[in-house]
Protein backbone atom coordinates (compact mmCIF):
# COMPACT_ATOMS: atom_id res chain seq x y z
CA UNK A 1 0.00 0.00 0.00
CA UNK A 2 1.49 3.32 -0.71
CA UNK A 3 2.19 5.58 2.23
CA UNK A 4 1.12 9.08 3.09
CA UNK A 5 3.54 11.75 2.38
CA UNK A 6 4.09 14.66 4.78
CA UNK A 7 3.58 17.98 2.58
CA UNK A 8 4.40 21.21 4.71
CA UNK A 9 4.13 24.71 3.10
CA UNK A 10 5.75 27.20 5.53
CA UNK A 11 7.05 30.62 6.48
CA UNK A 12 9.82 29.41 8.43
CA UNK A 13 12.93 27.67 7.32
CA UNK A 14 13.62 23.77 8.05
CA UNK A 15 15.93 21.46 9.25
CA UNK A 16 16.82 18.70 6.39
CA UNK A 17 18.43 16.47 8.56
CA UNK A 18 15.23 16.35 10.86
CA UNK A 19 13.16 15.23 8.15
CA UNK A 20 15.49 12.66 7.24
CA UNK A 21 15.74 11.18 10.33
CA UNK A 22 11.83 11.04 10.55
CA UNK A 23 11.83 8.86 7.45
CA UNK A 24 14.53 6.51 9.08
CA UNK A 25 14.66 6.89 12.52
CA UNK A 26 13.64 3.08 14.42
CA UNK A 27 13.76 1.68 10.81
CA UNK A 28 16.12 -0.72 9.31
CA UNK A 29 14.18 -1.32 6.39
CA UNK A 30 14.73 1.30 4.61
CA UNK A 31 17.83 1.33 1.85
CA UNK A 32 18.35 4.84 0.63
CA UNK A 33 17.47 8.38 1.13
CA UNK A 34 17.23 11.26 -1.65
CA UNK A 35 16.88 14.68 -1.16
CA UNK A 36 16.65 18.34 -2.68
CA UNK A 37 17.24 21.09 -1.25
CA UNK A 38 16.79 24.42 -3.56
CA UNK A 39 18.45 27.32 -2.11
CA UNK A 40 17.67 30.99 -3.08
CA UNK A 41 20.89 32.20 -5.41
CA UNK A 42 22.03 36.03 -5.46
CA UNK A 43 21.87 35.89 -9.63
CA UNK A 44 25.60 37.02 -9.66
CA UNK A 45 24.90 39.56 -6.96
CA UNK A 46 21.87 41.31 -8.54
CA UNK A 47 19.56 39.63 -5.89
CA UNK A 48 18.02 40.81 -2.62
CA UNK A 49 15.85 38.23 -1.79
CA UNK A 50 13.14 36.59 -3.51
CA UNK A 51 9.73 36.96 -2.47
CA UNK A 52 7.48 33.73 -2.89
CA UNK A 53 3.71 34.53 -2.98
CA UNK A 54 1.75 31.36 -3.11
CA UNK A 55 -1.61 30.10 -3.26
CA UNK A 56 -2.82 29.16 0.28
CA UNK A 57 -4.61 25.92 0.68
CA UNK A 58 -4.32 24.80 -3.09
CA UNK A 59 -0.13 24.91 -2.56
CA UNK A 60 -0.73 22.43 0.13
CA UNK A 61 -3.34 20.73 -1.84
CA UNK A 62 -1.81 20.37 -4.91
CA UNK A 63 2.05 19.49 -3.97
CA UNK A 64 0.27 16.85 -1.75
CA UNK A 65 -1.45 15.21 -5.72
CA UNK A 66 2.07 15.39 -6.79
CA UNK A 67 3.44 13.73 -3.67
CA UNK A 68 0.69 11.16 -3.80
CA UNK A 69 0.66 10.32 -7.57
CA UNK A 70 5.04 9.77 -6.86
CA UNK A 71 4.29 7.60 -3.90
CA UNK A 72 1.70 5.41 -6.11
CA UNK A 73 3.94 5.11 -8.76
CA UNK A 74 7.14 4.33 -6.90
CA UNK A 75 7.68 1.75 -3.71
CA UNK A 76 8.23 4.26 -0.89
CA UNK A 77 8.72 3.70 2.17
CA UNK A 78 8.56 8.02 3.04
CA UNK A 79 8.22 10.98 1.41
CA UNK A 80 8.84 14.61 2.66
CA UNK A 81 8.19 17.78 0.77
CA UNK A 82 8.30 21.15 2.38
CA UNK A 83 8.10 24.88 0.20
CA UNK A 84 8.40 27.97 1.82
CA UNK A 85 7.08 31.26 1.24
CA UNK A 86 7.64 35.03 1.86
CA UNK A 87 10.54 36.61 1.74
CA UNK A 88 13.87 34.62 1.17
CA UNK A 89 17.41 35.48 1.08
CA UNK A 90 20.31 34.42 -1.16
CA UNK A 91 21.78 31.44 0.71
CA UNK A 92 18.08 30.44 2.64
CA UNK A 93 16.52 26.98 2.13
CA UNK A 94 13.65 26.88 -0.39
CA UNK A 95 12.32 23.99 -1.05
CA UNK A 96 12.78 20.66 0.05
CA UNK A 97 12.19 16.74 -0.78
CA UNK A 98 13.07 13.26 0.95
CA UNK A 99 11.93 10.15 -0.45
CA UNK A 100 12.85 6.98 0.98
CA UNK A 101 13.00 3.68 -0.36
CA UNK A 102 14.65 -0.02 -0.38
CA UNK A 103 15.58 0.74 -3.80
CA UNK A 104 17.90 3.87 -4.32
CA UNK A 105 16.40 4.00 -8.39
CA UNK A 106 12.59 4.40 -6.76
CA UNK A 107 14.16 7.03 -4.55
CA UNK A 108 16.31 9.06 -7.08
CA UNK A 109 13.11 8.73 -9.51
CA UNK A 110 10.46 9.95 -6.86
CA UNK A 111 12.43 12.96 -5.84
CA UNK A 112 13.46 13.97 -9.50
CA UNK A 113 10.10 13.29 -10.35
CA UNK A 114 8.54 15.42 -7.61
CA UNK A 115 10.95 18.47 -8.75
CA UNK A 116 9.61 18.68 -11.51
CA UNK A 117 6.17 18.83 -11.27
CA UNK A 118 6.72 20.81 -8.02
CA UNK A 119 8.15 23.42 -10.37
CA UNK A 120 5.44 23.37 -13.08
CA UNK A 121 1.80 22.79 -11.23
CA UNK A 122 2.82 24.12 -7.56
CA UNK A 123 1.16 27.41 -6.63
CA UNK A 124 3.99 29.59 -6.09
CA UNK A 125 5.37 32.74 -8.29
CA UNK A 126 8.88 34.53 -7.32
CA UNK A 127 9.31 37.88 -7.61
CA UNK A 128 12.93 39.46 -7.54
CA UNK A 129 13.74 42.32 -5.15
CA UNK A 130 17.19 43.69 -6.03
CA UNK A 131 20.05 45.11 -4.39
CA UNK A 132 19.89 48.34 -6.86
CA UNK A 133 16.23 49.41 -7.91
CA UNK A 134 14.18 48.47 -5.53
CA UNK A 135 11.23 45.53 -6.75
CA UNK A 136 12.73 43.98 -9.97
CA UNK A 137 10.72 41.86 -12.38
CA UNK A 138 8.36 38.10 -11.52
CA UNK A 139 10.42 35.30 -12.53
CA UNK A 140 9.01 33.90 -15.75
CA UNK A 141 8.67 30.04 -15.92
CA UNK A 142 11.36 28.45 -17.75
CA UNK A 143 10.55 26.10 -20.82
CA UNK A 144 13.30 23.54 -20.08
CA UNK A 145 10.94 23.05 -16.52
CA UNK A 146 8.34 22.12 -19.08
CA UNK A 147 10.34 19.86 -20.77
CA UNK A 148 11.52 18.31 -18.07
CA UNK A 149 8.18 17.35 -16.55
CA UNK A 150 6.94 15.99 -19.95
CA UNK A 151 9.65 13.43 -19.15
CA UNK A 152 7.44 11.10 -16.92
CA UNK A 153 4.30 10.89 -19.18
CA UNK B 1 -18.51 33.51 -8.29
CA UNK B 2 -15.30 34.69 -6.36
CA UNK B 3 -12.79 35.62 -8.66
CA UNK B 4 -8.91 34.91 -6.67
CA UNK B 5 -5.87 36.82 -8.86
CA UNK B 6 -1.95 35.88 -8.02
CA UNK B 7 1.44 37.04 -8.99
CA UNK B 8 1.46 39.89 -12.11
CA UNK B 9 -2.16 39.07 -12.92
CA UNK B 10 -2.88 40.40 -9.63
CA UNK B 11 -1.03 43.44 -10.04
CA UNK B 12 -2.44 44.16 -13.10
CA UNK B 13 -6.32 43.43 -12.37
CA UNK B 14 -5.18 45.94 -8.95
CA UNK B 15 -7.20 43.57 -6.70
CA UNK B 16 -6.41 40.22 -4.92
CA UNK B 17 -10.26 39.16 -5.44
CA UNK B 18 -13.41 39.80 -6.16
CA UNK B 19 -17.33 37.88 -6.11
CA UNK B 20 -19.20 39.01 -9.79
CA UNK B 21 -22.45 38.06 -11.15
CA UNK B 22 -21.84 36.20 -14.30
CA UNK B 23 -24.11 36.36 -17.02
CA UNK B 24 -25.52 33.37 -18.04
CA UNK B 25 -23.70 33.07 -21.42
CA UNK B 26 -20.21 32.27 -19.37
CA UNK B 27 -20.39 28.58 -18.49
CA UNK B 28 -16.43 27.22 -19.62
CA UNK B 29 -13.04 29.21 -18.52
CA UNK B 30 -12.14 30.86 -21.78
CA UNK B 31 -16.13 32.29 -21.84
CA UNK B 32 -15.09 33.42 -18.36
CA UNK B 33 -11.81 35.35 -19.27
CA UNK B 34 -13.45 37.10 -22.47
CA UNK B 35 -16.15 38.11 -20.18
CA UNK B 36 -13.67 39.71 -17.28
CA UNK B 37 -11.46 41.02 -20.35
CA UNK B 38 -14.47 43.45 -20.90
CA UNK B 39 -14.91 45.14 -17.47
CA UNK B 40 -12.36 47.08 -17.65
CA UNK B 41 -8.54 48.09 -18.95
CA UNK B 42 -7.02 46.36 -16.20
CA UNK B 43 -8.53 43.57 -16.31
CA UNK B 44 -8.11 43.42 -20.17
CA UNK B 45 -4.02 44.08 -20.07
CA UNK B 46 -3.97 41.29 -17.38
CA UNK B 47 -5.54 38.84 -19.11
CA UNK B 48 -4.55 39.71 -22.46
CA UNK B 49 -2.20 37.13 -23.46
CA UNK B 50 -4.84 34.13 -22.59
CA UNK B 51 -2.40 31.32 -23.39
CA UNK B 52 0.11 32.30 -20.91
CA UNK B 53 -3.20 32.40 -18.21
CA UNK B 54 -3.54 29.56 -16.01
CA UNK B 55 -6.85 28.53 -13.97
CA UNK B 56 -7.99 26.87 -11.00
CA UNK B 57 -11.13 26.19 -10.29
CA UNK B 58 -11.59 25.55 -6.85
CA UNK B 59 -7.89 25.00 -6.11
CA UNK B 60 -7.47 22.38 -9.09
CA UNK B 61 -5.98 23.11 -12.71
CA UNK B 62 -8.00 22.50 -15.43
CA UNK B 63 -8.06 23.51 -18.88
CA UNK B 64 -9.78 26.52 -20.74
CA UNK B 65 -12.48 24.69 -22.81
CA UNK B 66 -13.46 23.07 -18.86
CA UNK B 67 -16.96 24.09 -18.04
CA UNK B 68 -17.36 26.16 -14.97
CA UNK B 69 -20.17 23.98 -13.54
CA UNK B 70 -20.95 24.69 -9.55
CA UNK B 71 -17.43 26.05 -9.15
CA UNK B 72 -17.44 28.07 -6.19
CA UNK B 73 -14.15 29.80 -6.49
CA UNK B 74 -11.99 30.54 -9.81
CA UNK B 75 -8.46 31.28 -9.78
CA UNK B 76 -6.48 32.98 -12.40
CA UNK B 77 -2.55 33.29 -12.43
CA UNK B 78 0.91 33.52 -14.47
CA UNK B 79 2.42 30.16 -15.07
CA UNK B 80 4.07 28.88 -11.64
CA UNK B 81 7.64 29.35 -10.50
CA UNK B 82 8.05 27.56 -7.49
CA UNK B 83 10.24 24.93 -6.28
CA UNK C 1 37.05 24.63 -14.10
CA UNK C 2 35.87 21.99 -12.72
CA UNK C 3 35.70 21.59 -8.98
CA UNK C 4 37.87 19.01 -7.06
CA UNK C 5 35.33 16.33 -5.27
CA UNK C 6 35.85 15.43 -1.18
CA UNK C 7 36.43 11.50 -0.93
CA UNK C 8 36.34 10.12 2.32
CA UNK C 9 36.43 6.68 3.21
CA UNK C 10 36.11 5.62 6.65
CA UNK C 11 35.31 3.60 9.65
CA UNK C 12 33.05 6.43 11.52
CA UNK C 13 29.73 7.24 10.88
CA UNK C 14 28.94 10.83 9.06
CA UNK C 15 26.35 13.54 9.17
CA UNK C 16 24.87 14.49 6.32
CA UNK C 17 23.59 17.80 7.48
CA UNK C 18 27.75 18.82 8.21
CA UNK C 19 28.46 17.92 4.56
CA UNK C 20 25.59 19.62 3.05
CA UNK C 21 26.92 22.96 4.85
CA UNK C 22 30.24 22.56 3.80
CA UNK C 23 28.67 22.51 0.19
CA UNK C 24 26.81 25.54 0.89
CA UNK C 25 28.10 27.56 4.17
CA UNK C 26 28.79 31.29 3.07
CA UNK C 27 27.84 30.55 -0.76
CA UNK C 28 24.83 32.45 -2.86
CA UNK C 29 25.79 30.46 -6.54
CA UNK C 30 23.78 26.94 -5.43
CA UNK C 31 20.65 26.41 -6.77
CA UNK C 32 20.07 23.00 -5.29
CA UNK C 33 21.80 20.18 -3.26
CA UNK C 34 21.11 16.15 -4.23
CA UNK C 35 22.16 13.39 -1.23
CA UNK C 36 21.65 10.69 -1.30
CA UNK C 37 22.34 8.10 1.84
CA UNK C 38 23.03 4.73 2.21
CA UNK C 39 21.37 2.33 4.84
CA UNK C 40 21.97 -1.04 6.30
CA UNK C 41 18.91 -3.06 5.76
CA UNK C 42 18.09 -6.04 8.10
CA UNK C 43 16.51 -7.70 5.29
CA UNK C 44 13.13 -8.93 7.24
CA UNK C 45 15.15 -9.05 10.17
CA UNK C 46 17.84 -11.52 8.94
CA UNK C 47 20.62 -9.59 8.99
CA UNK C 48 22.46 -9.02 12.53
CA UNK C 49 25.23 -6.86 10.57
CA UNK C 50 26.74 -6.17 7.55
CA UNK C 51 30.65 -6.40 7.56
CA UNK C 52 32.21 -4.34 4.59
CA UNK C 53 36.05 -5.17 3.47
CA UNK C 54 37.25 -2.57 1.26
CA UNK C 55 40.78 -2.29 -0.95
CA UNK C 56 42.21 0.69 1.10
CA UNK C 57 44.00 2.67 -1.19
CA UNK C 58 42.56 2.02 -4.31
CA UNK C 59 38.94 2.47 -2.75
CA UNK C 60 40.03 6.19 -2.30
CA UNK C 61 41.10 6.45 -5.46
CA UNK C 62 38.52 4.79 -8.05
CA UNK C 63 35.89 6.58 -5.78
CA UNK C 64 37.97 9.62 -6.15
CA UNK C 65 38.23 8.63 -10.02
CA UNK C 66 34.34 8.29 -10.66
CA UNK C 67 33.66 11.66 -8.72
CA UNK C 68 36.40 13.34 -10.61
CA UNK C 69 34.30 12.48 -13.90
CA UNK C 70 31.19 13.11 -12.94
CA UNK C 71 32.06 16.62 -11.53
CA UNK C 72 33.57 17.03 -15.47
CA UNK C 73 30.61 15.89 -17.10
CA UNK C 74 27.89 18.21 -14.91
CA UNK C 75 28.62 21.69 -13.94
CA UNK C 76 28.63 21.26 -10.66
CA UNK C 77 29.92 23.75 -7.71
CA UNK C 78 30.58 21.18 -5.21
CA UNK C 79 30.48 16.67 -4.39
CA UNK C 80 31.21 15.17 -1.52
CA UNK C 81 31.28 11.08 -1.17
CA UNK C 82 31.82 9.40 2.00
CA UNK C 83 31.93 5.29 2.20
CA UNK C 84 32.49 3.34 4.98
CA UNK C 85 34.02 0.06 5.83
CA UNK C 86 33.59 -2.76 8.95
CA UNK C 87 30.87 -3.69 10.50
CA UNK C 88 27.48 -1.94 10.23
CA UNK C 89 24.41 -2.63 11.68
CA UNK C 90 20.93 -2.36 10.38
CA UNK C 91 19.26 1.15 10.31
CA UNK C 92 22.97 2.37 9.90
CA UNK C 93 24.27 4.72 7.44
CA UNK C 94 26.72 2.65 4.60
CA UNK C 95 27.37 5.72 1.87
CA UNK C 96 26.65 9.06 1.10
CA UNK C 97 26.70 11.44 -1.82
CA UNK C 98 26.07 15.30 -2.10
CA UNK C 99 25.94 17.49 -5.06
CA UNK C 100 25.63 20.75 -5.68
CA UNK C 101 24.75 22.99 -8.53
CA UNK C 102 23.20 26.02 -9.58
CA UNK C 103 21.00 23.28 -12.00
CA UNK C 104 18.67 20.75 -10.40
CA UNK C 105 19.04 18.43 -13.07
CA UNK C 106 22.93 18.65 -12.78
CA UNK C 107 22.97 17.88 -9.02
CA UNK C 108 20.44 14.85 -9.63
CA UNK C 109 22.10 13.02 -12.69
CA UNK C 110 25.77 13.29 -10.80
CA UNK C 111 24.75 12.13 -7.52
CA UNK C 112 22.51 9.09 -9.82
CA UNK C 113 25.75 8.32 -11.63
CA UNK C 114 28.20 8.49 -9.41
CA UNK C 115 25.62 5.78 -6.69
CA UNK C 116 25.52 3.65 -9.87
CA UNK C 117 29.31 3.95 -10.35
CA UNK C 118 29.79 3.57 -6.66
CA UNK C 119 28.26 0.19 -7.23
CA UNK C 120 29.77 -1.73 -9.62
CA UNK C 121 33.42 0.01 -9.94
CA UNK C 122 34.26 0.80 -6.10
CA UNK C 123 36.12 -2.31 -4.62
CA UNK C 124 33.85 -2.74 -1.37
CA UNK C 125 32.09 -5.90 -0.67
CA UNK C 126 29.49 -7.03 2.08
CA UNK C 127 29.25 -10.24 4.18
CA UNK C 128 26.47 -11.03 5.69
CA UNK C 129 26.65 -11.41 9.81
CA UNK C 130 23.16 -13.30 10.43
CA UNK C 131 21.15 -13.27 13.75
CA UNK C 132 20.73 -16.97 13.39
CA UNK C 133 23.58 -19.18 12.17
CA UNK C 134 26.66 -16.90 12.71
CA UNK C 135 28.29 -15.21 9.59
CA UNK C 136 26.23 -15.95 6.57
CA UNK C 137 27.58 -15.38 2.41
CA UNK C 138 28.92 -12.53 0.91
CA UNK C 139 26.28 -10.25 -1.04
CA UNK C 140 26.03 -11.14 -4.68
CA UNK C 141 26.72 -8.56 -7.46
CA UNK C 142 23.15 -7.13 -9.02
CA UNK C 143 22.79 -7.70 -12.78
CA UNK C 144 20.66 -4.62 -12.49
CA UNK C 145 23.33 -2.46 -10.66
CA UNK C 146 25.31 -2.91 -14.32
CA UNK C 147 22.50 -2.01 -16.20
CA UNK C 148 22.04 1.05 -13.94
CA UNK C 149 25.74 1.97 -14.76
CA UNK C 150 25.31 1.13 -18.40
CA UNK C 151 22.84 4.15 -18.85
CA UNK C 152 25.20 6.24 -18.42
CA UNK C 153 27.54 5.34 -21.71
CA UNK D 1 55.25 -9.66 -7.96
CA UNK D 2 52.85 -9.01 -5.11
CA UNK D 3 49.09 -10.69 -5.22
CA UNK D 4 46.48 -9.05 -3.24
CA UNK D 5 42.90 -11.05 -3.10
CA UNK D 6 39.76 -10.13 -1.22
CA UNK D 7 36.40 -10.92 -0.13
CA UNK D 8 35.79 -14.61 -1.17
CA UNK D 9 38.55 -14.84 -3.42
CA UNK D 10 41.08 -13.83 -0.44
CA UNK D 11 38.69 -16.61 1.72
CA UNK D 12 39.03 -19.34 -0.93
CA UNK D 13 42.84 -18.92 -1.83
CA UNK D 14 43.42 -18.77 2.24
CA UNK D 15 46.01 -15.68 1.89
CA UNK D 16 45.22 -12.14 1.99
CA UNK D 17 48.46 -11.36 -0.10
CA UNK D 18 52.03 -13.22 -1.48
CA UNK D 19 54.60 -12.49 -3.72
CA UNK D 20 55.53 -14.69 -6.25
CA UNK D 21 57.86 -15.02 -9.66
CA UNK D 22 56.22 -15.48 -12.55
CA UNK D 23 57.23 -17.24 -15.18
CA UNK D 24 58.72 -15.77 -18.21
CA UNK D 25 55.47 -16.72 -20.28
CA UNK D 26 52.63 -15.00 -18.15
CA UNK D 27 52.65 -11.32 -19.49
CA UNK D 28 49.12 -10.60 -19.44
CA UNK D 29 45.99 -11.17 -16.84
CA UNK D 30 45.16 -13.37 -17.92
CA UNK D 31 48.53 -15.64 -18.19
CA UNK D 32 48.30 -14.44 -14.29
CA UNK D 33 45.33 -16.54 -13.44
CA UNK D 34 46.05 -19.50 -15.25
CA UNK D 35 49.33 -19.45 -13.41
CA UNK D 36 48.27 -18.81 -9.87
CA UNK D 37 45.33 -22.14 -10.87
CA UNK D 38 48.28 -24.43 -11.42
CA UNK D 39 49.64 -23.25 -7.94
CA UNK D 40 47.43 -25.62 -5.74
CA UNK D 41 43.49 -26.12 -4.81
CA UNK D 42 42.98 -23.52 -3.34
CA UNK D 43 44.38 -21.18 -5.72
CA UNK D 44 42.52 -22.98 -8.53
CA UNK D 45 38.82 -22.92 -6.88
CA UNK D 46 39.48 -19.89 -6.02
CA UNK D 47 39.87 -18.72 -9.82
CA UNK D 48 37.77 -21.58 -10.82
CA UNK D 49 35.12 -19.36 -12.43
CA UNK D 50 37.23 -16.92 -14.57
CA UNK D 51 34.53 -14.57 -15.75
CA UNK D 52 33.57 -13.40 -12.40
CA UNK D 53 37.06 -12.32 -11.74
CA UNK D 54 37.80 -8.55 -11.37
CA UNK D 55 41.60 -7.73 -11.93
CA UNK D 56 43.52 -4.56 -10.68
CA UNK D 57 46.86 -3.45 -11.79
CA UNK D 58 48.67 -0.89 -9.43
CA UNK D 59 44.95 -0.10 -8.10
CA UNK D 60 43.08 0.11 -11.81
CA UNK D 61 40.65 -1.94 -12.91
CA UNK D 62 41.69 -3.95 -16.33
CA UNK D 63 40.49 -6.43 -18.67
CA UNK D 64 41.59 -9.87 -18.69
CA UNK D 65 43.80 -9.41 -21.97
CA UNK D 66 45.79 -6.18 -20.19
CA UNK D 67 49.54 -7.03 -20.53
CA UNK D 68 51.12 -6.71 -16.47
CA UNK D 69 53.59 -4.56 -18.07
CA UNK D 70 55.75 -3.00 -14.75
CA UNK D 71 52.74 -3.57 -12.30
CA UNK D 72 53.91 -3.73 -8.85
CA UNK D 73 51.15 -5.00 -7.63
CA UNK D 74 47.85 -7.37 -8.88
CA UNK D 75 44.50 -7.81 -6.82
CA UNK D 76 41.64 -10.03 -7.91
CA UNK D 77 38.39 -10.48 -6.30
CA UNK D 78 34.77 -10.70 -6.68
CA UNK D 79 32.69 -8.23 -8.76
CA UNK D 80 31.94 -4.97 -6.04
CA UNK D 81 29.01 -4.86 -4.21
CA UNK D 82 29.45 -1.64 -2.51
CA UNK D 83 27.47 1.37 -2.10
Amino acid sequence: MAIVPSVRVQADDFNPEAEIKKLTAGRSDVGGVVTFTGYCRDEGGRLEALELEHFPGMAEAEIGRIAQEAANRWPLTGLSVIHRFGKIRPGEQIVFVAAASSHRRAAFEASDFLMDFLKTRAPFWKKEHLKEGGTGSWVEAKSADDADAARWQ
Amino acid sequence: MKIRYFAWVREKVGVEEETLELPADVTTVKDLIAHLKTLDDNHALALADEEVIRVALDQMHVEPHEPLGNTQEVALFPPMTGG
